[in-house]
């Protein structure tokens, strides 16, 4: 069986993306050995979304089989899908939902991923204490349910308050920029909610301030943190989105190409085509484990975990 | 009464009674915010701004619409070159310190012939130069580990250095100085106005234009090599686009410093002033409690109120 | 009856008094000279009439009803029209909409091209014969020569059809027969009771046209004559005032045939030049004469290297020459000087001093400028020409045009050049001006240097050149020397080919 | 070698060529886009199929009418930094409309109405920072670029607000078996000839050559260069149409990155960036390069991690080419 594949990932910022585009590949590889050939072809670049949707319909010129995609926009890719579909190619969005009815979502809830950091920020602050955010780009899909998530949590705790929320654009300098600010002007928060790689930058200017005792915030899954981490044992909590994502969409999709059927229908999330991963979560209990299985590797390599073959077959009639 | 005027009226006047407005009104909205270590921490994100508006000056002044939007994917290019040569050890400052220079003074010197010898307008040429700075990160990123800043790199930037002033900002003053020396008391300097203000006269009495419109550019691409070092020290290791931010930004502190983009006149002295105006706002605006968009509307509607002290061209009826 | 009136009208341009009390009076179908040394407020008097500068104070006054000009729109509306001395013209547009450009002909929101064209041709047929080759209405004013775009700024000053004609300098780039042509026209509009002011330098000019003279000195009206009854003399002692006589012009001194060659040209080509030779000897001073752009300033751009030469053989005091460009031929010790100074002279808002300096800076190879070791360089050049200045730190744009053309030839005589290369010096520059700059020039020729001097003036090449090349074509036609040197041996070389 | 300055300086036929370069400074870009279509078809020929240009046509026109937004106020020797801003905002202006009152076909056109009158006034307001209050235009329109994107989030927080389905099935359909968008291009075409006839676009030309002068010379310079951001704003709101229907969402960030490259399609198109000189056509060009580099690099399998850098260097390398080829065949 010969199978084409093309991936899509509309933003080469960080090395989240670069490992996720590694993992995609691997997969693909691993087909091989059964007896499959699954040939990727990739367009990994700084797009806006137009540029997106032109990978797609670059896509469709070259005619393959399935689509996969790390998009730029929820929706703005519902009539290129429509388009793909009429084409008889199977479009799978990974990392962030999107409203098309003809493709599916395989990856993580982002709400959920931001309310797990929520959690255990209250859960370590005895759901007590004033807490500030450090949000991503402001307007951006993944970033808005990320903070859907933690307020959804931190509503449910009415002793927690959250006395600022700021935007650093996923940016670490930012995030150090953002942090420093905040610390000057709020110098009794107890707990800092941050995302991604922006959660290094926080935590360099907590460090500097000479806090890192007295404040709780969530942190990053890079082997760099992490590190850091279990060296400076730093009060923080992670909640996973691992780059392995696509790789497990495009285990979904092959199977898909082969025709067989999932046992349940992806039917979860907001849009109704989302079959949802599990979000690992990394705090001082699995610290140390987490911390093994990132041995060896660069500092920019983030914690992972992705559906193996045989984990896929499992969904699948 | 007129000199009083006139004295009010100079850029680097108007940017320090701004800059003191500011500081109060950011103290006035959240205490804190005018403490002294604030205003230090403030004035070492101020001098990463500063150093790459010092190249973006040179060009801006040098004329012929000078302008140098590549300066970000430098200031990069060159923190990630730093951090993967120097990989958190001391030892390997030196040799990231040359690498990066040479680096930036590379780009430069690329913008710099297309400039010149070309004639592709400055605009265009950094423009495109952006683009594949921005490609050439990726590349880069995806075959090298993002390395981290050596200890000694971030203490500089971020510890006390002399007299209670990190290094940074001793470095900032002296990049101050030898502007203020380049741009008057010498013959380049003079040549760096001359070209900018009216290049024909400049080539008729033998001032070697394009090799000194090269040199600003070049000299742009080392000072946006030297913020990128400085900015690993700050944020201790790489990442990418770090220096997207300081595109506009910079052009943004030369204006308000009193440079007119059409080049010719103005100097480094309100530069400086003008990096840590726009800082000191930025900052004003993270640290109220607003949506982000409103941050946005009042970050804008301010810059343009803040030109209105500057940036206004003459009327054409005189 | 008097169509315009200015009472009072004072401008300042903040210390600078460019005008401090100007009373005038324009009558219907006159033509009005306006006479003064640069800087004296002729250009600033004429724009605040044509409403592109808003005057201090004072009153207009238009056919008997005060009138406030608030812009050139106004001013357009009321019947005014201005030729401005630095021009006003669309460089990438065509001859025809730069004419129409004010107010294009139009159907609702789009041009009518035809009304356009047709609207043009009628101001360009007025100049028929004499506009030269190159020039059509749909030629880019770009593409055109000076003498060209003057006339299209001329015609786009008739098309607006006023009552008030203003032309500053109109006449400064023009030949003869293209002056003659446009005197006629002027003719035509006196007799059509038009108002004209007309500003040049040219003494000859003035009494050619002039119905009435004002001359105006240092921003104030010290007089006016009706042409008729005064004569060049009393013109210029007006000007100068009482405390300065007008020098008179320096003798031609006799050409040294024994002296050393100082500059050799030998069959020079280039682009709008051919097969040039000629040879400059230590203490002369070479003219280079004929109708306007025969070759003679390519000629010196090309000695100098600004647009380096395609064929032939230099040779400077013996050695030859290879004029790449300026800053290799002024290490030879080759000077230039370019009339236009805008373009080529002033850096424009830098201090005197570093308007001054830069032909020292590359002579001596320096690094460092010390503004109190240069100011002791710069001080006695400019005093050597009588330049009139403030201080050295003051922006050179503070100075009247003749004031920073004297700074810009300053330049020169710190680091003395073997030869020196004139290129009509004196464009706009004020009679007594021109007096101390030739004397200088006389001056430097006697310690021996070899000077080149082009001027568009017959007289002033007359009076100054020991030797004259008159050429045509791009080609040297006829040498003058000696008692050869006469008005009409120069019009005669000049007109034989064209 | 030596050569006779009584014989003409240029052959016949090379003033020829360069009486059409000055007339078409467009010819270089033209030269380079036909290059790039034909190297699309050569690596992928499906991309020069019907389905292949509709798609491109789709993907680009949005970019092609940002690019002659930005000529006008180029044109004038202005720049807009805020164009794309400007598209993000009427973007969502139009959905967030659509989305209030119901989507039916009398709704869609209130709300590009709408759109078409944020789009003005989001130009005007350029037009008198920069022209009236006489802000350089390049940081001034970035601060307007950062209020516009702002008020842009203030209307919709975060992007996904679906566009009616009516609105973009017949943005990306057919009538009578051709696409929707050519007979948008048709339009588009019109439109362009059309303006190129106006007063406004000659005086606006006029300024650019030297405001100073024009103004001299009785032209309104500072309404105008306010006219030229006005029309800017315009086309800027017809490009957020296209994006609104081939997106089919709003997104208060869309149009961010169209700017530099509305910029460089300017440019590559022939215009001068000084003012004074270049046409539209040039810039339409001058977009569907930038998008044609973009697709070929895909079809000619340049790795991922590269693909950023060769279209950064091919599009340096365009620009190069186009203001060197103009300007040599000009000279
Ligand atoms: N031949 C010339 N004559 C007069 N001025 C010149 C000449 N060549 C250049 N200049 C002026 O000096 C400036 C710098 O000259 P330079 O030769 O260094 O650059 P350039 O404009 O790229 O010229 P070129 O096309 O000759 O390379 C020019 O922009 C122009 O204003
Ligand atoms: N825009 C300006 N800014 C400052 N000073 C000015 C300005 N325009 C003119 N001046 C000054 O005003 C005075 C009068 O200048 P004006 O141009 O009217 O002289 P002019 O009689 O036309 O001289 P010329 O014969 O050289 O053309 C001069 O001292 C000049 O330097
Ligand atoms: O977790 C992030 C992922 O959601 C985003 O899409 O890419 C960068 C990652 O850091
Ligand atoms: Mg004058
Ligand atoms: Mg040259």
């Amino acid at each position: 069986q010969d199978f084409k594949i093309g991936l899509s990932n509309g933003w080469v910022g960080s090395e989240w993306r670069t490992q996720m585009i590694d993992e995609a590949k691997a997969a693909a590889e691993a087909w091989k050995e059964k007896g499959v050939n699954v040939t990727v072809e990739v367009q990994s670049a700084n797009v806006d979304v137009p540029g997106q949707i032109a990978h797609v319909r670059n896509f469709i010129s070259a005619g393959v089989d399935a689509i996969i995609i790390n998009p730029n926009s929820p929706t703005a890719f519902d009539p290129v899908f429509a388009q793909a579909k009429e084409a008889g190619i199977l479009v799978i969005a990974t990392d962030a939902e999107v409203s098309s009815p003809d493709a599916l979502y395989v990856g993580i809830d982002q709400k959920a991923w931001g309310a797990a950091g929520a959690e255990w920020l209250a859960r370590t602050l005895d759901g007590k204490g004033n807490v500030v955010a450090i949000n991503g780009v402001a307007g951006h899909p993944a970033n808005e349910m990320r903070v859907a998530g933690y307020k959804e949590v931190f509503a449910r705790h009415p002793d927690i308050k959250v006395v600022n929320e700021v935007n650093a654009n996923w940016d670490q300098a930012q995030g150090q920029q953002a942090m420093q600010n905040l610390l000057a002007t709020y110098p009794d928060i107890n707990g800092v909610w941050v995302q991604d790689g922006m959660a290094a930058g926080a935590w360099k200017s907590i460090m500097d301030a000479g806090k890192a005792g007295s404040i709780a915030a969530t942190g990053e899954i890079r082997k760099d943190f992490i590190d850091l981490w279990t060296k400076d044992k730093l009060n923080s909590g992670a909640s996973v989105n691992p780059p392995g994502v696509m790789a497990s969409a495009l285990n979904v999709a092959v199977l898909m190409l082969q025709g067989k059927e999932l046992k349940e229908p992806a039917e979860a999330g907001q849009y109704k085509n989302a079959m949802y991963l599990p979000i690992p979560f990394i705090d001082s209990s699995n610290l140390e484990e987490a911390a093994r299985q990132v041995e060896g590797k660069p500092g920019y390599y983030s914690y992972t975990s992705a559906l193996s073959i045989s984990d896929a077959e499992a969904l699948f009639k | 009464m007129s000199t009083v005027t006139t004295f009010l009226r100079q850029p680097l006047v108007v940017a320090l009674i701004l800059i003191a407005a500011l500081l109060w009104l950011g103290e006035t909205l959240s205490p804190g915010f005018a403490s002294g270590q604030q205003i230090l921490r403030l004035l070492i994100v101020a001098a990463l701004l500063g150093i790459v508006a010092a190249g973006q000056n040179l060009v801006i002044l040098g004329g012929r619409e000078g302008i140098d939007l590549s300066v970000g994917g430098v200031v990069s290019l060159s923190a990630i070159i730093a951090g993967n040569l120097m990989a958190g050890e001391n030892g390997g400052i030196s040799l990231a310190i040359l690498a990066c220079i040479l680096t930036g003074a590379f780009f430069g010197l690329i913008n710099g012939i297309g400039v010149t010898l070309l004639r592709i307008p400055p605009l265009v040429m950094t423009l495109g130069m952006l683009g594949v700075l921005q490609g050439l990160l990726v590349v880069v990123r995806q075959g090298i580990p993002s390395g981290r800043a050596a200890p000694a790199l971030a203490d500089f930037v971020s510890r006390d250095f002399l007299l209670g002033l990190p290094g940074i900002l001793w470095l900032w003053v002296a990049i101050g100085l030898v502007m203020a020396f380049l741009l008057s008391r010498t013959v380049f300097g003079h040549r760096i106005y001359a070209i900018g203000s009216n290049e024909q006269a400049a080539f008729m009495a033998g001032v070697p234009v394009k090799v000194i419109r090269i040199a600003l550019f070049v000299l742009s691409g080392v000072f946006a090599a030297i913020a990128g070092i400085c900015l690993l020290g700050y944020s201790g290791s790489s990442f990418a686009n770090v220096g997207e931010q300081y595109m506009l930004a910079s052009i943004i502190a030369v204006v308000f410093g009193g440079t007119p983009l059409s080049g010719g006149k103005g100097g480094y002295t309100g530069t400086m002033a003008g990096a840590f105006l726009l800082v000191i706002l930025q900052s004003i605006l993270t640290t109220v409690n607003i949506d982000e968009s409103g941050r946005q509307m009042v970050f804008g509607a301010t810059l343009l109120v803040l030109m209105l002290f500057y940036g206004r061209g003459r009327s054409m009826r005189a | 009856m008097s169509r315009l009136q200015l009472k009072g009208v004072a401008k300042s341009y903040g210390a600078t008094k460019a005008l401090r009390h100007a009373d005038l009076d324009i009558g219907a179908g006159e033509v009005h000279v306006l006479m003064g040394s640069n800087g004296s407020g002729k250009s600033t008097l004429s724009k605040i009439v044509a409403g592109s500068v808003r005057p201090d104070t004072g009153e207009i006054v238009l056919d008997g009803k005060p009138v406030t000009i608030s812009g050139p729109q106004a001013a357009r509306a009321l019947g005014i029209a201005i030729f401005y001395q630095e021009l006003s013209l669309a460089a990438h547009r065509t001859v025809a909409e730069n004419i129409c450009l004010a107010d294009l002909p139009s159907r609702g929101a789009f041009v009518d091209r035809k009304a356009l064209e047709a609207r043009a041709a009628k101001y360009a047929a007025l100049f028929e014969g004499v506009t030269g080759e190159g020039f059509s209405l749909d030629a880019v004013v770009q593409d055109l020569r000076a003498d060209q775009r003057q006339l299209v700024e001329i015609m786009k000053t008739l098309a607006g059809e006023a009552s008030v004609l203003i032309f500053d300098e109109a006449t400064s780039a023009l030949d003869r027969a293209q002056v003659e042509r446009f005197f006629e026209i002027l003719r035509d509009l006196k007799r059509e009771g038009r108002s004209i002011i007309f500003i040049s330098h040219r003494m000859d000019e003035i009494f050619a046209i002039g119905d009435r003279a004002t001359v105006i000195r240092d921003g104030e009206i010290v007089g006016t004559r009706q042409i008729a009854d005064t004569t060049p003399a009393e013109i210029i002692s007006l000007m100068v005032g009482a405390q300065e006589e007008a020098a008179a012009p320096a003798d031609a001194a006799p050409a040294r045939a024994g002296a050393a060659s100082v500059l050799l040209v030998r069959n020079l080509s280039g682009a709008g030049f051919s097969d040039v030779s000629f040879e400059v000897r230590a203490g002369e001073i070479l003219g280079f004469g004929g109708l306007h752009g025969q070759g003679q300033s390519a000629v010196l751009r090309a000695l100098f290297g600004a647009n380096p030469p395609a064929s032939g053989h230099v040779e400077l005091g013996g050695k030859p020459l290879r004029p790449n460009n300026p800053r290799e031929t002024i290490q030879q010790r080759v000077a230039y000087v370019s009339g236009d100074r805008s373009r080529d002279g002033v850096v424009t808002g830098r201090p005197i001093l570093e308007n001054v300096m830069p032909i020292h800076y590359l002579r001596e190879r320096m690094v460092l400028a010390n503004p109190s070791a240069l100011a002791a360089k710069a001080l006695p050049a400019l005093q050597a020409l009588r330049t009139k200045f403030a201080g050295l730190g003051h922006p050179i744009s503070s100075l009247s045009g003749g004031n920073q053309q004297k700074v810009v030839i300053a330049r020169w005589l710190i680091d003395r050049p073997a030869v020196l290369l004139l290129d009509d010096p004196t464009k706009g520059i004020d009679l007594s001006a021109k007096t101390d700059l030739f004397t200088l020039i006389r001056k430097l020729a006697a310690e021996g240097m070899g000077i080149v001097l082009y001027a568009s003036e017959d007289a002033e090449l007359l009076d100054n050149a020991d030797r004259i090349l008159v050429f045509n074509g791009g080609s040297v036609r006829r040498e003058l020397t000696g008692a050869e040197r006469t008005r009409f041996n120069l019009y005669q070389a000049a007109y034989e080919a064209a | 070698m030596m050569a006779s300055i009584e014989a003409p300086a240029r052959s016949r036929s090379s003033s020829a060529v360069k009486r059409a370069f000055e007339r078409y400074p467009f010819l270089p870009a033209l030269i380079i886009l036909v290059v790039l279509i034909a190297l699309n078809g050569w690596f992928q020929p499906r991309s020069v199929s019907l389905v292949g240009m509709t798609g491109q046509i789709k993907t680009y026109l949005a970019l092609m009418l940002l690019a002659v937004a930005q000529t006008y106020v180029i044109y004038a020797g202005d720049i807009d930094l805020s164009a794309g801003a400007i598209v993000s905002l009427v973007n969502v202006v139009i959905v967030g409309v659509m989305g209030q009152w119901g989507g039916d076909g009398v709704t869609i056109f209130v709300a590009l109405a709408i759109g078409l009158a944020t789009g003005l006034v989001c130009g005007i307001v350029n037009g008198l920072v920069v022209a009236a209050l006489r802000l350089q235009a390049i940081v001034a329109t970035f601060a307007t670029s950062i209020f516009f994107t702002g008020l842009a989030l203030y209307i919709q927080p975060v992007a996904g607000t679906p566009a009616p389905t009516a609105f973009w099935r017949t943005y990306g359909g057919r009538i009578f078996e051709i696409p929707f968008v050519f007979y948008m291009a048709v339009l588009f075409a019109i439109l362009l000839v059309v303006l190129v006839r106006t007063r406004l676009s000659l005086r606006l030309l006029a300024v650019g050559d030297g405001q100073q002068e024009a103004f001299q010379s009785g032209l309104p310079v500072t309404r105008i260069r306010m006219g030229g951001y006005a029309l800017c704003g315009v086309f800027a709101a017809l490009a957020a149409f296209c994006i609104t229907g081939d997106t089919a969402s709003g997104d208060p960030l869309v149009g961010g990155k169209m700017t530099l490259f509305s910029i460089a399609a300017v440019v590559l198109g022939g215009s001068a960036l000084a003012g004074g000189y270049g046409t539209v056509v040039g810039s339409v060009i001058g977009a569907l390069i930038i998008g044609f580099i973009n697709s070929l690099v895909f079809f000619v399998g340049t790795p991922s991690e590269w693909q950023n850098l060769v279209q950064g260097a091919a599009i340096l390398l365009a620009l190069m080419t186009g203001v060197l080829v103009g300007r040599r065949a000009r000279a």
